[in-house]
């Protein structure tokens, strides 16, 4: 890729910050020790990851540093979370309920868990993309034990009243996991003001190294560990611990911290600029989620009339990466399920854009993307059969 | 999921899009509720295809395959293009993603349904024999 | 660490390569990609994890790329082999055999299964540390489903037959799969030749990174997914793909492979030097496993009437790092499990010592190993209340 | 799991170490099976500790609460050398990692062994109440 790129898709991986990598090289190839031996290189890779739990566990304030569990990613938090929580003591049923428009780390644990004994609800998000705390005491029972929704959606963008649906939870005596993924560093995140028992992150999401997540556990749950083996991580996640890893998403999400103010004003800025050109100069087009709590760096758009993956890769053509959906689903063929849980009619929701702005997105990216992409739609729907005949009674 | 620079090329630059005014056959497949729409319409000489084009709405694959029939069947005679396979489709756009198989499907058929067209509007036997079947296991996941 | 460091510990991590380190630069800040994303920056990372793949396959003459599946580590293909192999398709019940020394993160799984409706047998190893195909044989039954033995030993250094005990369990019609975590790249391994269906391998120990490991796993198989979600890894194993972990695993396979000939020569030398030299210098001392197949770069020695974190901790004291038992059972307070299999007597066991030569370990290394080891040993007898009256007749 | 500073100073040099020859009193605890052993010799003059010396096969942790309670013993009288306790061994060295919090038991009751023996031998009874209670949430794992 020598020709200038323009990357907008910060919401299905981000570019490793070359502070973090300066941050991680030094427990490559100096400190390089086991964590767990106790000779003095073990000793000194145990500081540095105790250092990173620390710095970390401060970060989203959470009352010691064991809550925090350095994992593989978001994906293994999710899983321990989910099975690790609702299996703990032996435990082989009870009531769960999780969003619909998890992410499929969440919603498959989900589901093997309701093949394994407990009776698993979908909540719905409402339409305007937000899991709402009268809809969810609607569905707590008495035997409720865990209750799962994501902070941020990684499609929509949209930001879930966590704090109210934890309450909501703990007062009907279940736990509360939120898969924050999308939201740290973006979106302060502070376990204690939240009132969440569980939280996962990935490093990926926020210019930290591929390959590493957390796992935030409040002190004193039952827990079974999802990977299970020497013990690390205070007998909670077995596996050699990755100090580099460690270190890179303690530093990514203290930069992220330390720019999140100015960050979120200069990306909302950006991102409302991007949302008005288009829906401005696009006929039958519009924003998901405006008028719900959005993460500032997302816009997820519907172009009625066109298919996402066609836009993706015209826009692509010219230099320009976003997504449509979520990254993995792509392949399938189903409408993406978080905006069938919103319930946007299925012969629109393929037309779903997802553009995630980043640490260096420009104005000039901006304006490259909406010059780039009105003629790609319009292009598009000249060559549908169907666009004049469903769409074209609005305008034109 | 990686699509061939063949599909890529037809994605970018498809032959034959459009809509044959005064068409002798039209075929129209799909469903937006799936995301694809294809419709194809055909001038016929001599039992000869001598003309045909498409619109399509659908992913890359859709767009390919739609624009790589074309080239395909233009000059066939009705026999013989009805019996273009998704198999050749994708081998000609030098494979699909086993996600995308359907695709080819769509094109294929979208070419039946305006043969048939063309045979049903002058008083003849369809000869498609209907839609190909899709064999479970290629579709996807 | 300023000081000049002897790192003799090698089987609990090794130090990455720099060439490795190297390898993983680009895919941190240029190559950033997401491996599932459809555009450009996408499928560059993509080529890089299919690059890695290819080359790892290559490396251990699997069939085809996608019988490697990119993991986070030693303990995640454990775990993912032995509970994805037993649960897939819903199984709940069959007999499964594993050794008695095994790894925690096949033991611990193999535990869990035990738990939840199958039939477990530890399967002990002889005396000199070797699993015997026989002894696999007399325990096999019509309903076996799966073996599991490791290729080799972390504690004692010995080599298990693998391609014999492979034939016994097929021969019954079991899954046969090995936790190769300390033998890749030190002792030939080739998928096809030793017929196994599932192998266990982990980054750290071959001078790779922390937090990469691989699963090979034979085609067609079924198997239960064990981290689930975006349904990557050919819906093997969910959670965006770590590619500068891939290619940093690849390239430290490749290093290994290309040197393993040479290694072989240079360390079995090094360590006969060592051993030769401590037993003969030190009375009442011996090396585990020495009339089985060793590695070559692995001395388990047994100091009778000490303690092995005493001697481990004056070695430190003196620049030199070592292990005692296995890394993660520091911190129990029962003999390691391994020498216990091998019935190896407590009040002996707890005078392990394992010493794991590396890339950089050099003669002088060794000769200073010995010099300071023989007088921490004397010392630490000579403050013992019992080493006289328990192995005092033997002479000194 | 890491030592203290403390406790490495006491590992490294560890006071007081060997065999009073001839001893006012012996306690000889622990196994071999475990891995730990002690034997603590005292002189006694006027109910108080004149002299304590130990030998200890274990772990860094072992030799060094032995190490340790010698310093503390020297000196006391024998009523108040049975009362130190395992959380003040612990405490003396900066803490103990909680799955070596047994060993600082080791010491405690290599100290009461000593007293009784000495006491037993003179046709006293014993005074330390035997060995201290370890919970078991302190046995590590
Ligand atoms: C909301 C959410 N949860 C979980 C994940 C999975 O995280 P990872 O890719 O680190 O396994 C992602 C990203 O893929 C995500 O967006
Ligand atoms: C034989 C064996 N299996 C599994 C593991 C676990 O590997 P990892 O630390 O990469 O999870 C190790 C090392 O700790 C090992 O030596």
């Amino acid at each position: 890729m020598t020709e200038r790129r323009i990357y907008l898709d910060n919401a299905a991986t981000t570019r490793t910050d070359p502070r973090v990598v300066a941050a991680m090289e030094p427990y490559f190839t100096e400190t390089y020790g086991n964590a767990n031996s106790l000779h003095a290189e073990g000793r000194a890779a145990h500081k540095a990851l105790e250092d990173a739990r620390a710095r970390v566990a401060s970060a989203i304030n959470a009352s010691r540093p064991d809550e925090v569990l350095f994992t593989s990613g978001g994906t293994e938090s999710d899983n321990s979370a989910l099975i690790g929580l609702a299996t703990a003591g032996g435990r082989t049923s009870g009531h769960i309920v999780v969003s619909a428009f998890e992410h499929h780390a969440v919603l498959e644990p989900a589901e093997w868990l309701g093949k394994h004994g407990f009776d698993v609800t979908l909540l719905k998000p409402r339409p305007n993309g937000v899991v709402h705390a009268d809809d969810l005491k609607d569905v707590l029972r008495d035997d409720t034990i865990m209750v799962s929704v994501m902070h941020g959606n990684n499609e929509l963008g949209t930001v879930q009243p966590i704090a109210e649906l934890a309450t909501a939870a703990r007062e009907r005596g279940a736990l509360f996991h939120t898969d924050a993924a999308q939201t740290l560093g973006k979106v302060e995140f502070d376990v204690a003001a939240l009132g969440v028992d569980a939280a996962s992150f990935s490093g990926h999401k926020i210019y930290g190294p591929k390959g590493t997540g957390v796992l935030f556990l409040k002190k004193g749950l039952r827990f079974a560990p999802y990977l299970m083996g020497g013990g690390q991580e205070f007998r909670k996640r077995s596996g050699t611990q990755n100090v580099p890893g460690a270190q890179g998403f303690a530093t990514a999400l203290e930069i992220m911290a330390a720019e999140r103010e100015a960050e979120t004003i200069r990306l909302t800025a950006l991102r409302d600029r991007f949302e008005a050109a288009v829906v401005g100069r696009l006929e039958n087009t519009y924003v998901n989620g405006t008028d719900a709590p959005r993460m500032p760096h997302l816009t997820s758009l519907i172009v009625k009339g066109v298919e996402g993956e066609s836009m993706l890769l015209h826009l692509d053509a010219k230099g320009i990466a976003v997504s449509t959906g979520s990254a993995c689903s792509s392949g399938s063929l189903q409408a993406s399920h978080v905006l069938m849980a919103i319930d946007c009619p299925q012969e629109i929701a393929h037309g779903s854009l997802r553009v995630s702005l980043g640490r260096w997105t420009t104005e000039a990216d901006i304006d490259c993307l909406v010059d780039a992409l009105i003629p790609i739609v319009e292009r598009l729907r000249a060559m549908s059969p169907v666009y004049e005949k469903m769409f074209g009674a609005s305008g034109a | 999921m990686l699509y061939s620079d063949k599909v890529m090329d037809h994605f970018g630059n498809p032959h034959n899009v459009g809509v044959i005014e005064d068409a002798d056959g039209v075929g129209e497949v799909g469903n937006p509720v799936c995301g694809d729409m294809m419709k194809i319409t055909i001038k016929v000489s001599d039992d000869h295809l001598d003309d045909i084009k498409f619109q399509t709405l659908g992913c890359g694959a859709a767009i390919a395959t739609s624009s790589v029939i074309t080239d395909m069947a233009r000059g066939l005679s009705l026999e013989d293009a009805v019996k273009i396979t998704k198999a050749e489709i994708a081998q000609e756009l030098d494979g699909l993603p086993p996600a995308k198989m359907h695709c080819s499907v769509l094109a294929a058929d979208g070419l039946r349904a305006a043969v048939d067209d063309y045979l049903v509007k002058n008083g003849r036997e369809p000869i498609s024999g209907g839609p190909e079947l899709v064999e479970d296991d290629e579709h996807g996941r």
